[in-house]
């Protein structure tokens, strides 16, 4: 369990500002924040790395905020994995097991096999592929046996295929170990698919802390539903209220949506672009928002399109090519825009 | 056009530094072969040659065990008046070598800050302590620099890694940031002694005798002239050069 | 503990230079500033730093011409021998100074290579040339290098763009390369010139007279002790570093 | 018009083997190749920044092979966008027109008009962002009116929303200049977006030429197809083949392709993950597959959720992450994989 109660420091641009944070034993916690935002300096004052300006850490209940690194008693993989250029794979993962003055060569093995590395103990980092130098990294700051482990960026070095494995890697680990894991990402679907909780951290400050779907559902602010991806900021009010179904009117254009609001309230509605769907029919429902307008922009971006609409109000849609190329999307077509009640998050 | 002008000049240079070098070097071996010969037969030339290797050695020794350690720390650390620091200690680069000598002299010499105090016990003026405290000086700061240099280029993460994985300060800088910054050090130390067994002027103030290489080719030149002290310049680079050749 | 030993040696490296130089100056104002005062009211001796001072300003100047045009070619091409080129340029730093004198004494004396031909138009020895052509000799690499490390720090692609937008290769040297190394260039004549002026042992062989400062102040400590050259070397010391002060 | 005729230089790690390629006038040309592939040489050659080992390049119908690159007459810009960073944007628009005794203000405030820098001129390149460097270096480049423009990587140093603004500028001013522009990147959507024409290099050699839908639908050789996101190849053998429909047996599945070949031909056919439907229901006709299969696999990417088939064959597909939603996609569940065979691209 890690505690951390005020912390503040600041160091070159960036700053930490009365930070306090709680991560249960066994947890994926994921700290996620745009870059620049403090995310990596807290990780190092966690790892002792910095002494704080003000505030407390305890790592299992114990207060370390002032104790030297090597007594925090946690594995720390950074985002280009620090290994040591000058020894082989095998005296890397060595090193944590002499300081700590470990010997066993079944240590070594197992968490070789583990980590499907035995192929490579006699290799030196620099040959190393960006996936291998992970496994060795994560087999370096495991082999002895730590319950908590830091991850930085851990996944922001890698390609696309490998980030895949790498992300399964890490669920077993942290599964198979009971480790407590702190991963700190800027990637919003990094997050979302790794965490049990998340926090979010924006210019030095804690916004929010929840589970995945609080955090992406249900964004406590305006900042936070942007940086999580809802590219769709309606301004409206609400004309009728039932049992959390609203009636919400931005400008001549009316939609439903769900969430606590009174009647007369101005609120902001939030929207993925790939919530909502196109259509060239109607398809109202009580749950369902089937707004008619027409396509002024299509930019396709890969296996995806973007599409423009005007209803009204301005939406911003994501669907997949091959939809797009059935419906015949292109600027100037009349198509309905479809979305759930459920999908628009309200917030006044 | 541009680039042609450019190599001409670079040729110039080129062959002022090679032929000066190469033209003392051959002349000597081609006019008066049997001069070098003798003197490198000649033991006072040789045991002079010798003693230059030797205190530049110990200068070099010193450097190391003092400016590394210096180094670590600039690179480190931030603190105030860091950049006094940096500066006092790249001052001897820029001394005029006499004024140097003259400075060493008021401190290391009988009557000195700390040449007086020490009397009894060692004696710099004119022994072996004051060459190896002359050299020390002026070549002191091409050992902190590089050092300095070295301890930055290993990325402090690696340093954060190894701390994490459970090792004090002063393993991490044994097992991790020396190894990193050797090949850094052993060029520091390179040209530092290569400082040191070249300097002169601040030498010969603070200890004419016994005589180092330079100060033996200063003192045939004065009382025998050129063609006298040539082969014993010779002889000099030629050891010099041949040692760094060995060392890269 | 370990910060706190090294601190402790850098503590030690800083005083060693601090207070030699400063035990020095402090000395000379505290305990004989008529002294001092006396020097710099005295003609020869001004007339002797000044010269230092001009003569090492010619020797910046003429490593300028020679030594920036080298730096390009050798940032920009790859040619055949260049390792060779680079090594031999470098060997200046390394050659013991007396051994220096020596060399360029045998070129350019009166018997030499350069020298006798030029005899009847220009002499060296004993005389403004040759201290400029040792000075120049001792600092040229400091020049070439800084000039190439300048050159390397331009990217290509800015000449390229250059190039593309229809600057012959000469205007993409003035108004891009030049403009964004000068930095370099400006920090690479600093140390020429610093060192040019504190050159003793290879000026002195090839010219004892005229006197540049470093000369005087041996000669003075030869003739009549540390006492006579303290106020001198101060002088020259306080000259330079005001310099230095005023350029950065 | 550029003519390049069997072109071949080593340089570094990179080396162009015998390339030859015309590029007409007024034509928005894209080279695309995988990083490495000795793109950014080829342009730097044509440039003439170096010297060819052989072969020859024309411009406009004169041999400018060993000319210095002054006499090439053509723009270029960078990836860096490499402004002067000593002079200010207005110094380094004029740069130009100084070189070629262009004296004229009003050139200079058009440029700026046109690509909306007028309030940067007094500024230096370092202060401005990515996407005004670009427009500055664009500015720079175009003030001399050149016919040609070459592009090295234009869009990859902009962040992604101002990636698709930058697209627009180029391709407003390839149309309003009737510029002939030579792009060279490694993103196939970029590619695909942009070009009138594609060349695919592959080390240091012209693998394909033609229009995006000749590249994109119908590929070379599978290289070229894996390349531009064919992710799913299947070995089969053709067992019916009429008029340009083809039955195609992949182990103990069936399925239709267009595409000419033999009955009995062994065949590989490519399959882009995102021309792949998942649906509950099967819905096979004469022009579309519909195989039975079970999920497999479900990756969470962002808006898109990537699910792997086992129908017999292995599929790859890419769905947005409301349908994978809205048909309760998880590892175990039945669904149907739905392609056209006009989706198949078929290489024998």
């Amino acid at each position: 369990m890690i505690e951390i109660e005020f912390l503040s420091r600041k160091w070159k641009n960036f700053a930490l500002d009365s930070l306090s944070l709680k991560i249960e034993s066994g947890e994926y916690f994921v700290i996620l924040g745009p870059t620049g935002a403090g995310k990596t300096l807290l990780l190092e004052l966690i790892a002792g790395f910095h002494s704080p300006d003000s505030g407390r850490i305890l790592i299992d209940g114990e207060e370390v905020t002032y104790q030297p690194p090597e007594k925090h008693k946690l594995a720390f993989v950074y985002q280009d994995y620090s290994l040591f250029p000058h020894m082989s794979v095998k005296k890397n993962i060595e090193f944590g097991m002499r300081m700590k003055k470990i010997k066993s060569r079944e240590k070594l093995s197992e968490v070789s096999r583990d980590l499907k590395i035995t192929h490579l103990l006699d290799r030196y980092p620099l040959t190393l592929s960006g996936g291998e130098q992970q496994r060795v990294a994560l087999a370096r700051a495991l082999v002895t046996d730590p319950k908590i482990l830091l991850l930085d960026e851990p996944l922001s070095a890698l390609d696309p295929r490998t980030q895949e494995s790498a992300r399964e890697l890490l669920s077993d680990l942290h599964k198979n170990k009971r480790l407590t894991v702190l991963h700190i990402t800027h990637d919003q679907t990094e997050a979302r698919i790794m965490a049990d909780r998340i926090a979010i951290i924006m210019d030095g400050k804690l916004v929010q802390v929840g589970t995945p779907e609080e955090i992406f559902e249900k964004p406590v602010n305006s900042q936070v539903a942007s940086f999580v991806g809802f590219e769709n900021v309606l301004k409206g009010r609400v004309i009728s209220a039932d049992r959390g179904l609203l009636k919400i009117e931005a400008g001549e254009t009316f939609f439903d949506a769900s969430g606590e609001a009174e009647v007369g309230d101005a609120v902001y509605a939030f929207l993925r672009p790939e919530n909502i769907a196109l259509s060239k029919t109607s398809a109202q429902s009580s749950i369902r928002n089937s707004l008619q307008g027409r396509v002024t922009e299509v930019w396709i971006l890969g296996a995806l399109v973007r599409v423009k609409i005007d209803c009204g109000i301005h939406l911003n849609a994501l669907i997949t090519r091959q939809s797009a190329e059935d419906m015949n999307i292109s600027p100037g077509v009349p198509v309905y825009a479809q979305f759930k009640a459920s999908s628009v998050h309200i917030l006044r | 056009p541009l680039t042609f002008v450019f190599s001409l000049l670079l040729l110039v240079l080129f062959l002022f530094i090679f032929l000066t070098l190469s033209n003392m070097i051959f002349g000597q071996i081609l006019e008066d072969f049997p001069g070098l010969v003798k003197a490198a037969g000649n033991r006072s030339v040789m045991a002079a040659i010798l003693f230059s290797l030797y205190a530049g050695f110990l200068a070099t020794l010193l450097s190391l065990f003092l400016g590394a350690p210096a180094g670590y720390i600039l690179a480190r650390f931030d603190f105030p008046g860091k950049r006094l620091v940096e500066s006092i200690i790249d001052v001897p680069v820029v001394v005029p070598h006499t004024v140097a000598g003259i400075a060493l002299l008021t401190v290391f010499g009988s009557r000195g800050l700390i040449g007086g105090p020490l009397e009894p016990y060692i004696q710099f003026r004119d022994a072996l302590p004051g060459i190896v405290v002359a050299m020390l000086f002026v070549s002191l700061p091409y050992l902190a620099n590089s050092a300095r240099e070295g301890f930055k280029s290993v990325d402090p993460r690696l340093e954060n890694a190894a701390r994490s994985l459970g090792a004090p300060l002063w393993k991490v800088f044994f097992f991790i940031t020396l190894p990193l910054s050797a090949r850094h050090l052993l060029i520091g130390s390179v040209m530092t002694w290569a400082r040191a067994i070249s300097e002169f002027g601040a030498v010969v103030i603070i200890a004419y005798y016994p005589m180092i290489g330079p100060t033996l080719i200063y003192d045939r030149f004065i009382s025998y002239g050129l063609s006298a002290s040539r082969p014993i310049a010779v002889l000099l680079i030629l050891v010099t050069l041949s040692i760094f050749l060995i060392i890269r």
